[in-house]
């Protein structure tokens, strides 16, 4: 088994049919990583939405509770 | 159940006019899009007429089951205790007689407005009147799957139309052989074919997805 | 008691927290086996006698067909172990694998396609074989938009997993309608080679590229299938817990 | 009649994430009603749509007469009669085809609608009749002869007029003497008797939306 | 706030031949309410969408602020807020989006959901909301600030539960002392004052279907 | 207003994509009809994509007033006093965005796989995206009269298809003309000046088609 190109040049060129080739290989190759960086970047996104909604919840429950202490208070007048 | 199917099909009368309409108006536009070479239009005939048949059959579809879903009487279907499938294939039924049979019916004279060439308009006639059973029955399986959804449109047409190609193909491939000379029986035996696998399977899966459509 | 392991099999939480120990491994095999194969592939092996250097696209082109049509089956069967056996995991991989066959569907049509040009003179043919793939392209795109077009999880899950496997009844015979199809037309200009007699230097490098592709479809399954997972259980406390931990600063 | 009847065990159902109830338990037996309670959102349609096999997706166990679902789902669905939200009214027929679609005989039919002050309008288009008319073709069911023991009805209220609530009172409460059961929901009280009112806010979580931001 | 507000003067309706109601009068005066009554299919509805303007075959006069119509339509429309059966909800927005497509601001909108009780469901989407749910969506407008001074409303009370039918009566009471005015259909009494009851059957034609078929 | 729309058809992101699938699906089922033969398939290329262009335009317009319709805010959008014009050229600019942009963009792709002509590429793009934006507001119109109509469907596609025939003349037109190595100029002027015409006239008739379908 040896390389089957002279040099680097004549690598890329592959007798002309040099762009065809690394067309196909690089669209292979960014579909490829796509379909690894889009759970990985999809998972980062969830993670932050899922810390604000905890947060969010936080601030319902204390602002909840302070209205019912609130009408309970009225109530009690 | 089969009369009041047809009743309601025959009362809402343009469910059954427009497909037709559909049809032959798309047909009398295409001449305007490709030209009007008479001997090129000859030997796209068969196909293009198919090809209307198909999208005419699949349009009209979409409102198979929508109206039942909507008032709630296809949930109450659903809660009768026997099974689904004989008012499934008793609403394909009419939906063939509505629109596929006159469709087929229709089919010689726009044949004739495109030029197709002699001896093909009995097969056409056949195959699209075979044909157009079986594209009712799978197309009943996908109004069935996006009934729930508020706007099926043409996604009932992205799920439906790869599952209709066998159709399609050998639907054109009989009015095709009988132009060319050969005999179409063949053709049409594998219509028949499809027709029967269809008539027993399409109607089970619509069932399903007609339970599954009811949970959402 | 023999059903248990199948059970737990179901649970999606037993699934996130095994698969996080094998997931690095197959990562890691699947690439390498990918880099060496094209390598290999478009370095080391010789040049085709008649098409010269494009038929290196062979090496992905071949894979991707083949991992296109055997994702589908592979949809299919997690839709209807989701229908029979109500598995949510089930559901859930098959979820997962309707982009991954799509976009694997995508590559063979395009490296197709390009190859195509240098070979036939053309980018695209009605030829039975390249038909019946984009056929099965617009199959998984209505998998894909199904699934999506519900407001209940369920319901999708459901919805697409009948279609997908009213699919799988109807691959065959679309297959073999347009290849009957293809027939009868018979242009008569191009014709797929037969390169059954494939020269053992060229055909190695395929191999590992099509365990490659095996494996690395294997990996992104996986990664799909726990996003997903966590996606649809966020409400429950083991996710709570994990997602309250912070990002980590480079890889996830 | 209604045998052992419905029997409700530990029932809980979420949505979207959020727990509707849990907990929750009643019996439904022969010759009584029960009115299921609870504010806007509170589940009360979920719960029904549970209770009739709709929905599946719920822990606990339901029993018809003694036989846990799903088993016994099958014999409940033989004796359901069940009218929700949507009416089950098919807009583009006349009320009396309506009925006949129940399977109910043209004399049956007729003096049904009679009972629920449809005389006259039995041969209009339903489309053409206003909310009130329309909820009353669908409880013209009700009136049909020998009704089927188990009555589910979603706010069968809801648009209708004083009188036509208190015929269907009267109506309700005719079946319980049969011996017949009635499970309901209203926001408005019902005068029927024996009722056992179930409130879903006693077997909500123990926290919700419902309970913390409650209505002003 | 209403200037000479609403006048109906000798109104006469008459649908597929038959007579609704005739020599119909009464006045809508600032700060007062009217609720229209009357049995199912009395004409209620077709009243309201005379009255907006939305239907237009009826003979005798409606003025807004002394102008009769035609000519009042346009400055009535514009001091008008008209909630029907269907109730102007979009389905596939958010009920947040919903109240911004009648362009009220985020923050308002915000509060307005509060006092509906939809806190918590801002971000919901309407088709996921239960029945009572979406009635509230559309009510929250009542509860955006600086409200049109005309209020129409088709049964507003449908499909609510007891606690949002005294929001909704204590809202249409600030309404009024605000000088506003109310015009409702409703079958349930409606807590508001000053009311003006106007009983479609007082308008009867001699001989309706209603009153010679009573309802049982 | 605008922004609204946009998010309701992001929102449902099907509806953007769905005619471009089906306009995709369509052009692929086109060959196993007709044959795979080059040549042929190569002069009917221009033809076949604009039909099939139109055709998805068409179908997809089917919805664009429908859903503010069963949801009651056409007519709350009638009830305001400023004119309709705008709203309706909103959706109209959406519409075009969401589908006619996209379909444009992906036709050189499939121009290729039709084997379309060398040079056809570009002059299909610019008259796809200057037609199908005259395409949507005359669909407008359409779409308007068949609102009230509950099962519009094809009967759309019927009114609006003849006014569909000079933008399709002059579409394939400019191909023709570029593939024969003329210059397109001239045709692309006309589809413009179409459009100039359609922008100033449908949005007027559309908004009066809206007033008489609500007046139903
Ligand atoms: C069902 C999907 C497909 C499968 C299973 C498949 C498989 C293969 C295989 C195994 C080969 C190499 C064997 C041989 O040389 O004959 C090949 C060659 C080739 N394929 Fe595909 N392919 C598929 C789709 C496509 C598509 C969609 C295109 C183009 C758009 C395409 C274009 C080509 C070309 C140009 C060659 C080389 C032809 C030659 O050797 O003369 N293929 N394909
Ligand atoms: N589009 C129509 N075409 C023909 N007749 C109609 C139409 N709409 C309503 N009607 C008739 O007009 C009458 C009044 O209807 P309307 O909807 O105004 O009643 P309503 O008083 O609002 O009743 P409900 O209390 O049930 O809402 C009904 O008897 C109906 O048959
Ligand atoms: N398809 C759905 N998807 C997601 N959530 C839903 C769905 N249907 C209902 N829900 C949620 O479940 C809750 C209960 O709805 P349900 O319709 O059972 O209420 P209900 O008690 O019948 O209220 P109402 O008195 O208003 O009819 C609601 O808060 C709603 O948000
Ligand atoms: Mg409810
Ligand atoms: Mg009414």
């Amino acid at each position: 088994m040896q390389f089957q190109f002279d040099d680097f040049a004549s690598f890329l060129a592959m007798n002309g049919h040099g762009p065809y080739v690394w067309f196909s290989y690089g669209v292979t190759i960014a579909v490829l990583v796509a379909l690894v960086l889009v759970p990985l970047l999809r998972q980062r996104k969830m993670r932050e939405q899922f810390q604000r909604q905890i947060r969010q919840e936080e601030a319902r429950r204390r602002a909840g509770a302070e209205r019912n202490a609130k009408s309970a208070a009225v109530a009690a007048e | 159940m089969f009369r009041t199917e047809f009743t309601l099909a025959v009362r809402r009368r343009s469910d059954i006019v427009n497909p037709l309409l559909f049809f032959v108006t798309v047909l009398a536009l295409m001449p305007l899009g490709i030209g009007p070479e008479p001997e090129m239009l000859s030997r796209m005939a068969a196909g293009l007429i198919w090809v209307m048949a198909l999208l005419a059959t699949l349009l009209s579809q979409e409102s198979l089951f929508r109206g039942d879903y909507e008032d709630g009487s296809l949930e109450q279907l659903a809660l009768q205790s026997q099974p689904l499938y004989y008012p499934v294939l008793a609403k394909v039924l009419v939906h063939w007689l509505v629109t596929g049979v006159p469709l087929a019916v229709l089919s010689p004279l726009l044949g004739m407005m495109l030029n197709l060439g002699q001896g093909g308009y009995w097969p056409l006639l056949m195959s699209l009147a075979l044909g157009t059973a079986s594209l009712s029955l799978i197309g009943a399986v996908g109004a069935a799957l996006t009934v729930a959804l508020r706007r099926p449109g043409l996604l009932l047409a992205l799920i439906i139309m790869p599952l209709y190609v066998p159709v399609l193909i050998f639907g054109t491939g009989t009015v095709q052989a009988a132009l060319d000379g050969y005999s179409y029986g063949p053709q049409l035996a594998i219509l028949g074919a499809i027709l029967a696998a269809a008539a027993a399977l399409a109607p089970l899966a619509a069932a399903g997805a007609i339970r599954i459509s009811l949970e959402n | 008691m023999s059903w248990q392991w199948f059970h737990r099999m179901g649970s999606p939480r037993w699934f996130y927290q095994k698969s996080s120990v094998w997931l690095p491994w197959l990562g890691a095999a699947g690439l390498i086996l990918l880099t060496v194969g094209c390598i290999w592939g478009l370095g080391f092996a010789p040049q085709d006698a008649k098409q010269g250097n494009s038929y290196r696209i062979m090496y992905i082109h071949v894979p991707a067909a083949f991992l296109a049509l055997a994702g589908y089956y592979i949809m299919a069967i997690c839709g209807a172990i989701g229908l029979i056996w109500k598995m949510k995991l089930s559901f859930v991989v098959m979820r997962a694998a309707a982009p991954i066959g799509a976009a694997l569907t995508f590559i063979s049509l395009v490296t197709g396609a390009v190859w195509g040009k240098p070979t036939w003179g053309t980018y695209w043919v009605w030829d039975a074989r390249i038909t019946s793939m984009l056929i099965l392209f617009f199959l998984y795109l209505g998998v894909m938009a199904l699934s999506g077009a519900f407001s209940r999880e369920q319901s999708g899950d459901k919805a697409s997993a009948l279609l997908a496997l009213v699919g799988t009844v109807n691959i065959p015979i679309i297959y073999k309608s347009v290849d009957w199809w293809f027939t009868l037309h018979q242009p008569a200009t191009l014709k797929l080679t037969q390169a059954s007699t494939i020269d053992p230097s060229m055909f190695y490098p395929l191999i590992t590229m099509i365990a490659g592709f095996y494996l690395f479809y294997a990996w992104v399954l996986t990664l799909h299938t726990r996003t997903l997972i966590l996606q649809r259980e966020w409400r429950t406390q083991w996710v709570r817990e994990l997602l309250e931990q912070p990002v980590p600063a480079a890889k996830s | 009649m209604c045998g052992r009847s419905l029997a409700v065990r530990g029932l809980a159902c979420e949505r979207d994430g959020r727990v509707l109830f849990e907990g929750l338990e009643f019996t439904l037996a022969p010759g009584t009603a029960v009115q299921v309670e609870g504010a806007n959102g509170a589940g009360k349609s979920t719960l029904i749509r549970t209770l009739i096999g709709s929905v599946s997706d719920y822990s606990g166990t339901i029993a018809w007469r003694g036989q846990a679902y799903p088993r016994g789902l099958a014999a409940m669905r033989s004796s359901l009669l069940y009218i929700g939200h949507n009416a089950g009214v098919r807009r583009g027929l006349t009320p009396l085809e309506n009925l006949a679609w129940y399977g109910a005989g043209r004399k049956e039919a007729l003096r049904a609608l009679d009972e629920v002050g449809l005389y006259g309008f039995e041969d209009v288009l339903c489309q053409q009749l206003s909310a009130g008319q329309n909820r009353r073709v669908a409880l013209a069911r009700l009136y049909l002869p020998a009704p089927p023991p188990l009555w589910v009805l979603d706010e069968p209220l809801a648009a209708l007029d004083v009188v036509g609530v208190a015929s269907l009172e009267a109506q309700m409460n005719r079946h319980l003497q049969r011996g017949g059961c009635v499970l309901l929901t209203s926001h408005q009280p019902v005068n029927v008797a024996p009722l056992l009112r179930v409130n879903l806010a006693d077997f909500g979580p123990h926290f919700t939306a419902q309970e913390l931001y409650c209505v002003r």
